[in-house]
């Protein structure tokens, strides 16, 4: 009962409810709330969770799997870690934070396609509602346009799955319908792709991300980055291995779509001096590739992608976006040398810029290997020469900004003759503490693949046999 | 038959989206591919001859034929959520009104 | 014994950022006696070859090879340790680069000891990051970067041979892994091309060299010696690794023949050559001594790769010989360099001059160090260049040869400048008052000078190791004997030839003690005719020292512009992608959606 | 030009998405009994369980859902998670909308007589009708939704209509909050009763009687409660400031 894993949505739910009128405790309410989430997590059994009393062809079922378990942790932690970081702007929003908590839950745990729809609305809808939080108002009618686009996509391909298949449970679904003929099956998929590929950042319809990310605030930036973003990947490598069946017409667009994402975003950062967009562009590449690896079949990379993303962004943007709005700018040249006053800060930041790029000792190196050793086992020998040159690219603007940001002195002289900004003040010391404890958990997780590999690996026997591109026309 | 209608419509609203700058057409537009959409859901569940899904005291029995409640329980979360977009989308339509003095997103540009 | 070292290391690091943190000159001093302890202890496993051992993910293995590869990085790290005390001051973050000093120390050793695949990826990076982080503590950060993403370059293309050949072979172990490619030519040749990328930029062979000047030039004294005479040698072990474990010559073996060194190797040897040429005459163009030396390490490269390409008894053996050599003598060079520039604050070679009247010993460690570079006996580089030569020439292989040849005298002209312009000459007045350079980094320094002179006289001594090194890779073994080194064209015995540079030296010697001494002028002891010198440096003969040449270099093509060229290419991709589908208009987003949807069911259609 | 060229793309999607989907969904001949297939036969005959037998109106007795109104029944019990979510979605609207237009000026409509008179009479006619619809959600068309609409403007119009009720919407809040809370503690209560979250754990009555269905009845009382107040409060926000147009 007290461990039932219904407590994840109904416990943010409720707390947002009566956040409302109780509004001087609602930021320790959304604090108290994760924390209970958290201890849920760990005492709530693995295993279908039925709601209203109904089995899952009929009614609504939470399924709580090694997947779920981790996606969640991983969103609970990071959403708890920001709130502290972000907390004078959390305040504001904190409904919208505890119902955003709500819906990401349900989205992950959701074991119906109606209910995921729901949720992924909920989620959307939360996520314009913070996404104002920037003061840009044209980026967020932007944003909500193009997600209620493809919401509407989204909500389609339910319906044409319903209609075809007369069930809606996510678990299994794809089996009934690889069985249709692909003339059937071709259009739900389409749109159920399409319906996910705004929020994914996939390339045709990810502009948003550019002005949404890249000009983000202490509270939207990490939120957008390593809360929303992992939680849409996860959505997404559910539904690749429950739901949508690839034909080789779907399969390819996506894939194209993925790398696309992957490679255009890199560049399109490559050439920001803007350190937000710069992160903003990273973000789409990143989510790309993601994308990518669930579509390839390789969920285990795109896993541990995922967690890499998150966490290296949740610093990075953490930092950024702090140190953005100390200095008033995000620009090149107004940021340079400006870790030489806060050098703790630096350090997390490097440690985050070096994990996401992917170098050894951190958890990037161990995600980008385990994605290429995926994709060798598809066949595709280019997509891996694709991946890594662009991790040269990836590579070379990162370190660009880290060189820059950790250097005062002129090019050319050494450091004796430098040019500091004035210090400001950034971040208080709970704050960089949340920075350190971010970074601390991305170093340990790096230190310790094997176990963490480990870990992992249980979510295996989970996932449903990996469907490749072109599955679909084999019934 | 009632299918073409909701398709059209969608089609109507894609139209709009792809076409107009406004931000209230665009959320027009939006609304009309919504619409579009839920005439489409509920045309899934259409029987010929299919009676609104109720027991009354004329229809006591499930020997009649219903047509399929689910679409219609599915589009009445849709439209719910169709409406708190537009109204979020309204608003935040007004307050970038109440900033730049246009609804016209191309004259306002790209904000920086 | 490895596993304390290892523990040892990764202990030490930790130590020294924090005694540096609290003080910058004691970290340095902790960075000079950890490298001393690291080289004992690596010198004590000479006698555990075989001995395997894992870290965590890690494994180690001891092997000859990778113990002779250590020893060489660890004495030039330890040598530039001893300078550390002195620059702390001039650097930023002192605590990052002791600790980091420290981390790409370990990151090289664990380099030559790896026993998988994924280990020595994982030090490789390690190495390269951690260096990256210490270049930009020097002079440019643009340095720091190009040298980055060259590596990147080499990284990314050995991370996907080693992941391809993980994939195919289905274990990690080096000598395991590689064997698999003897069936699938094919396979292999992409295999061997994307593995010894990484060898080739890291060794700054053309057109990969851009980084060596840049980064050597501008990187913090102290640690250029590191990048020239070490970092550069994972290049060569790099080499090492895909030419004698991997089984090129086995799997290019159906391939066109020349002079009995299949194409593709012969293609990576040319490429040797032209770096030979290439280096050698940029260096000449040169003004400022580190980028001197930094070009002059490019053609050493390309010997370096000649040699160990060819995987015979002789040019291998000159080419493993010359790793050590150059690397004794490029740390050498720097470091005198290094000392210079502390008393001058400048390694432009036409703002120095005369600094032999102050800084004598410094000059000689500078002088012997050259001449080893140059390959004049009786220093060591003599010995290593003559066995390439002579594996040239007995394979035939003439053009290399003359590029070889082409090399060793090139580089007299390039050596010789720095030592007139900097060392020799008249004195400027403004450093009248400069003073030798401190004793503790005279001993660094003349550790160097000892080791360049005895590799010199009796060669034997490491060929006796890289012998064994051929006998485990079943070639035949250089021929030594007593103080001779014989090769199938003919023998060498450096102690005789020392004894008789010797005499000639002595005799030299002698004549300049008795002879008359010239009058000794001062710099500004000169006619002006009423004119006032403002630049004293103008009148120094070190300046435009070869101006006759100057103009040669003129329309010299140079393959930076086509990097540069490279990335704003990719720069205006990026604006393009920008544009097309970045941009932040909904209408245009909605429009992509629908092109992709109409895509679908068109295709669905089908 | 861009419009044509969208003109002529819609036109392709049009032709090609009718094409591809008629294949499937047979746009000609509707079919003319529930798809055996669909999980709705089960919700149509009450029989999700696998215990009813025949069903019959004011009969039948303790059916698992026991709403005369499937769509109902679907809505409030077999998929009240979805509505849970629904409300959210409306509760986070209104939260939007009070959050951008939180700076807002409020203006007062000035009010004429018709709408003053009129508001007067009809307003609790529509409350009336309101509350009324989302009673009998369970029996009839209608429930939370529209019921809650309904309160929704009648509440409107007297706001409208009246100079004398100013801008206090605190009640408003705290109805959509208790409301809110209370449907999540239904849905729990159920969790510890009946073992699953938003379990009918109430005895379902006879179909087709007021007092029947287990908690749908109350369930939709709380979502038209919650809508009738948010709905409120977004229009309510929205004449916070003058619109000029």
């Amino acid at each position: 009962m007290m461990g039932s894993i219904i407590w994840l949505i109904a416990l943010p739910l409720l707390a947002a409810f009566v956040s409302v009128v109780a509004q001087t405790y609602q930021y320790g309410l959304l604090v108290v709330t994760l924390l209970m989430n958290l201890l849920v997590l760990f005492a709530a059994p693995q295993g279908l969770t039925i709601i209203g009393g109904y089995e899952p062809p009929f009614g609504i079922s939470l399924l709580f799997d090694q997947y779920a378990l981790i996606a969640l942790l991983l969103i609970q932690v990071l959403l708890l870690l920001i709130i502290v970081l972000a907390r004078p702007l959390a305040k504001n929003y904190t409904p919208v934070i505890l119902v955003m908590l709500a819906g990401l839950n349900g989205m992950l745990l959701t074991n119906d396609l109606f209910n995921l729809f729901v949720m992924i609305e909920i989620v959307s809808i939360a996520a314009f509602i913070l996404s104002t939080a920037n003061g840009k108002l044209t980026h967020t009618f932007h944003y909500l346009i193009l997600a209620t686009v493809s919401g509407v996509f989204f909500l389609l391909g339910t319906v044409l799955v319903y209609a075809y298949t007369g069930i809606l449970v996510v678990q299994g679904l794809m089996m009934r319908l690889a069985s249709l003929p692909v003339a059937l099956s071709l259009i739900p998929m389409m749109l159920l792709i399409f319906g996910m590929a705004v929020e994914l950042k996939l390339v045709p319809v990810s502009s948003w991300a550019k002005n949404i990310y890249g000009q983000a605030n202490l509270l939207t930036g990490p939120i957008f980055a390593a809360v929303l973003a992992p939680a849409f990947g996860f959505v997404f490598g559910r539904m690749m291995n429950e739901v949508i069946v690839l034909h080789s017409l779907t399969g390819y667009t996506l894939l194209v779509m993925a790398i696309s994402t992957f490679v255009l975003g890199e560049l399109a950062a490559y050439r920001q001096t803007d350190l937000l967009k710069t992160l903003a562009f990273s973000s789409i590449g990143q989510s790309g590739l993601a994308v990518m690896m669930f579509t390839l079949g390789a969920p285990w990379a795109g896993i541990l992608l995922l967690i890499n993303n998150a966490l290296a962004k949740s610093i990075l943007y953490g930092v950024a976006t702090g140190v953005t709005a100390a200095y008033g700018n995000a620009s090149m040249g107004v940021l340079k040398g400006v870790f030489y006053h806060h050098r703790l800060l630096g350090v997390a930041f490097s440690l985050a810029s070096l994990s996401l790029v992917g170098i050894p000792l951190f958890l990037g190196f161990f995600a980008k290997v385990s994605a290429v050793m995926a994709i060798f086992s598809t066949g595709l020998i280019w997509v891996p020469v694709i991946i890594l040159l662009t991790a040269i690219v990836e590579g070379a603007y990162v370190m660009r900004w880290l060189l820059q940001l950790w250097s005062p002195a002129f090019e050319g002289y050494l450091a004796s003759k430098k040019e500091l900004p004035q210090k400001r003040n950034v971040f208080s010391a709970q704050q960089i503490l949340v920075v350190g404890v971010l970074a601390v958990i991305l170093f340990t997780m790096g230190l310790m693949p094997q176990r963490f590999v480990d870990a992992l690996q249980k979510t295996q026997p989970a996932m449903a046999q990996y469907e490749m591109v072109g599955q679909g026309e084999q019934q | 038959m009632i299918q073409f209608a909701g398709i059209a419509l969608i089609l109507i609203g894609i139209y709009g989206l792809m076409t107009t700058k406004h931000m209230i057409k665009l959320i027009i537009a939006l609304n009309v591919m919504e619409l579009g959409a839920n005439i489409f859901i509920i045309s899934i569940g259409f029987v010929a001859h299919g009676l609104a899904p109720i027991y009354t005291a004329d229809l006591p029995n499930q020997a009649f034929s219903f047509v399929d409640p689910l679409p219609q329980a599915m589009v009445l979360t849709a439209i719910v959520i169709g409406f708190g977009v537009s109204a979020l989308g309204l608003v935040v339509a007004q307050n970038i009104y109440k900033k730049h003095g246009t609804y016209d997103l191309s004259e306002i540009g790209g904000e920086e | 014994m490895m596993t304390m070292i290892i523990l040892f290391m990764i202990a030490s690091i930790l130590f020294a950022y924090v005694l540096s943190l609290k003080e910058p000159k004691w970290g340095a001093y902790a960075t000079l006696i950890v490298s001393l302890a690291g080289l004992v202890g690596v010198s004590l496993l000479r006698g555990s070859v075989g001995e395997t051992v894992s870290f965590y993910y890690l494994h180690f293995t001891v092997t000859t090879i990778g113990w002779y590869f250590s020893m060489i990085l660890l004495t030039v790290y330890f040598t530039a340790t001893f300078f550390h005390p002195f620059w702390m001051d001039q650097l930023i973050y002192p605590a990052a680069y002791n600790a980091l000093f420290l981390l790409s120390l370990a990151g090289t050793v664990g380099l030559f000891f790896a026993q998988d695949l994924m280990t020595l990826f994982i030090c490789w990076e390690t190495a390269v990051w951690s260096s990256m982080l210490i270049v930009q503590q020097g002079k440019s950060r643009q340095a720091a970067w190009v040298y980055f993403v060259m590596s990147a370059i080499g990284s990314m293309a050995t991370l996907f041979a080693i992941l391809l050949t993980i994939f195919m072979s289905g274990t990690t172990m080096i000598t395991d892994a590689f064997i698999y490619f003897m069936g699938s030519p094919a396979l292999g040749g992409l295999v061997f091309g994307a593995f010894i990328l990484s060898g080739l930029t890291k060794m700054g062979i053309f057109p990969f060299h851009v980084w060596l000047p840049l980064a050597h030039g501008s990187a913090p004294h102290t640690f250029s010696p590191v990048l020239s005479g070490g970092l550069v040698k994972m290049g060569a072990y790099i080499a090492y690794l895909s030419v004698a474990v991997f089984p090129a010559y086995q799997v290019f073996g159906d391939q066109l023949m020349l002079q009995g060194v299949p194409l593709p190797i012969y293609a990576l040897m040319l490429l040797g050559g032209v770096s030979i040429v290439y280096g050698t005459l940029r260096a000449i163009q040169q003004d400022d001594a580190k980028r001197l030396l930094a070009y002059s390490s490019v053609a050493n490269g390309g010997y370096i790769l000649i040699g160990i390409l060819m995987l015979d008894q002789m040019a291998f053996a000159g080419g493993l010989m010359h790793v050590l050599n150059h690397a004794v003598a490029s740390a050498a060079a720097f470091l005198a360099m290094a000392a210079v520039a502390k008393r001058t604050g400048t390694t432009k070679m036409s703002e120095l001059g005369g600094m032999i009247h102050r800084m004598p010993v410094t000059y000689v460690v500078y002088l012997i160090a050259i001449i080893s570079m140059a390959g004049i006996p009786p220093m060591g580089g003599f010995v290593s260049k003559w066995l390439i030569f002579q594996g040239l020439s007995h394979r035939g292989l003439i053009f290399l040869a003359t590029a070889a040849a082409f090399g060793s005298i090139g580089s007299y002209l390039y050596v010789f400048r720095p030592l007139s312009a900097v060392f020799l000459g008249q004195l400027a007045p403004k450093y009248e008052k400069i003073k030798e350079a401190d004793p503790l980094m005279l001993i660094g320094m003349l550790l160097l000078t000892a080791m360049s002179l005895l590799l010199g006289i009796v060669p034997n001594v490491v060929l006796r190791t890289i012998a064994q090194i051929q006998i485990e890779l079943g070639i035949d073994p250089i021929m030594i004997k007593g103080t001779i080194t014989a090769t199938q064209n003919g023998s060498v015995n450096m102690l005789s030839v020392f004894t008789v540079f010797g005499f000639g030296f002595l005799l030299i010697l002698i004549l300049f003690l008795v002879l008359p001494k010239s009058r000794r002028v001062g710099l500004m002891d000169t006619y002006t005719s009423a004119e006032f010198i403002h630049t004293p440096e103008l009148l120094h003969y070190g300046h435009h020292f070869y101006a006759p040449f100057e103009r040669l270099y003129e329309k010299w093509p140079s393959v930076l512009p086509l990097y540069q060229r490279l990335s704003l290419k990719l720069k205006e991709m990026g604006e393009w992608a920008e544009t097309f589908f970045f941009h932040a208009e909904p209408n245009r987003a909605v429009f992509w959606m629908v092109l992709l949807v109409i895509l679908i069911t068109v295709g669905g259609a089908r | 030009m861009k419009k044509l060229v969208s003109l002529f793309l819609i036109l392709v999607l049009a032709f090609f998405l009718t094409t591809a989907l008629d294949q499937g969904l047979d746009f000609w001949h509707s079919p003319s009994q529930l798809d055996a297939f669909r999980m709705s036969n089960a919700f149509v005959q009450n029989d999700v369980l696998g215990e009813g037998g025949a069903l019959v109106f004011g009969e039948s007795k303790n059916l698992e859902s026991g709403s005369a109104n499937i769509v109902t029944s679907i809505v409030v019990d077999y998929r009240s998670f979805d509505t849970l979510g629904e409300i959210t979605v409306l509760f986070l609207s209104a939260l939007g909308v009070g959050l951008l237009m939180g700076s807002g000026v409020r203006t007062t409509l000035r009010s004429g007589f018709i709408l003053k008179t009129a508001a007067k009479m009809v307003a609790p006619l529509m409350l009336l009708t309101g509350i009324y619809i989302f009673t009998h959600g369970h029996l009839t068309p209608g429930g939370g939704f529209p019921g809650g609409s309904m309160m929704a403007t009648a509440f409107l119009l007297h706001y409208f209509g009246s100079d004398t009720v100013k801008s206090n919407l605190k009640p408003l809040k705290w109805i959509e909050s208790t409301a809110g809370a209370l449907y999540i503690l239904l849905g729990l209560a159920g969790l510890f009763v009946a073992g699953s979250f938003l379990q009918n754990f109430l005895p379902t009555g006879t179909l087709g009687h007021l007092v029947s269905a287990g908690i749908i009845p109350l369930v939709y009382v709380l979502v038209g409660l919650k809508v009738g107040s948010e709905v409120s409060g977004i229009v309510a926000d929205f004449s916070k400031t003058e619109v000029v147009s």
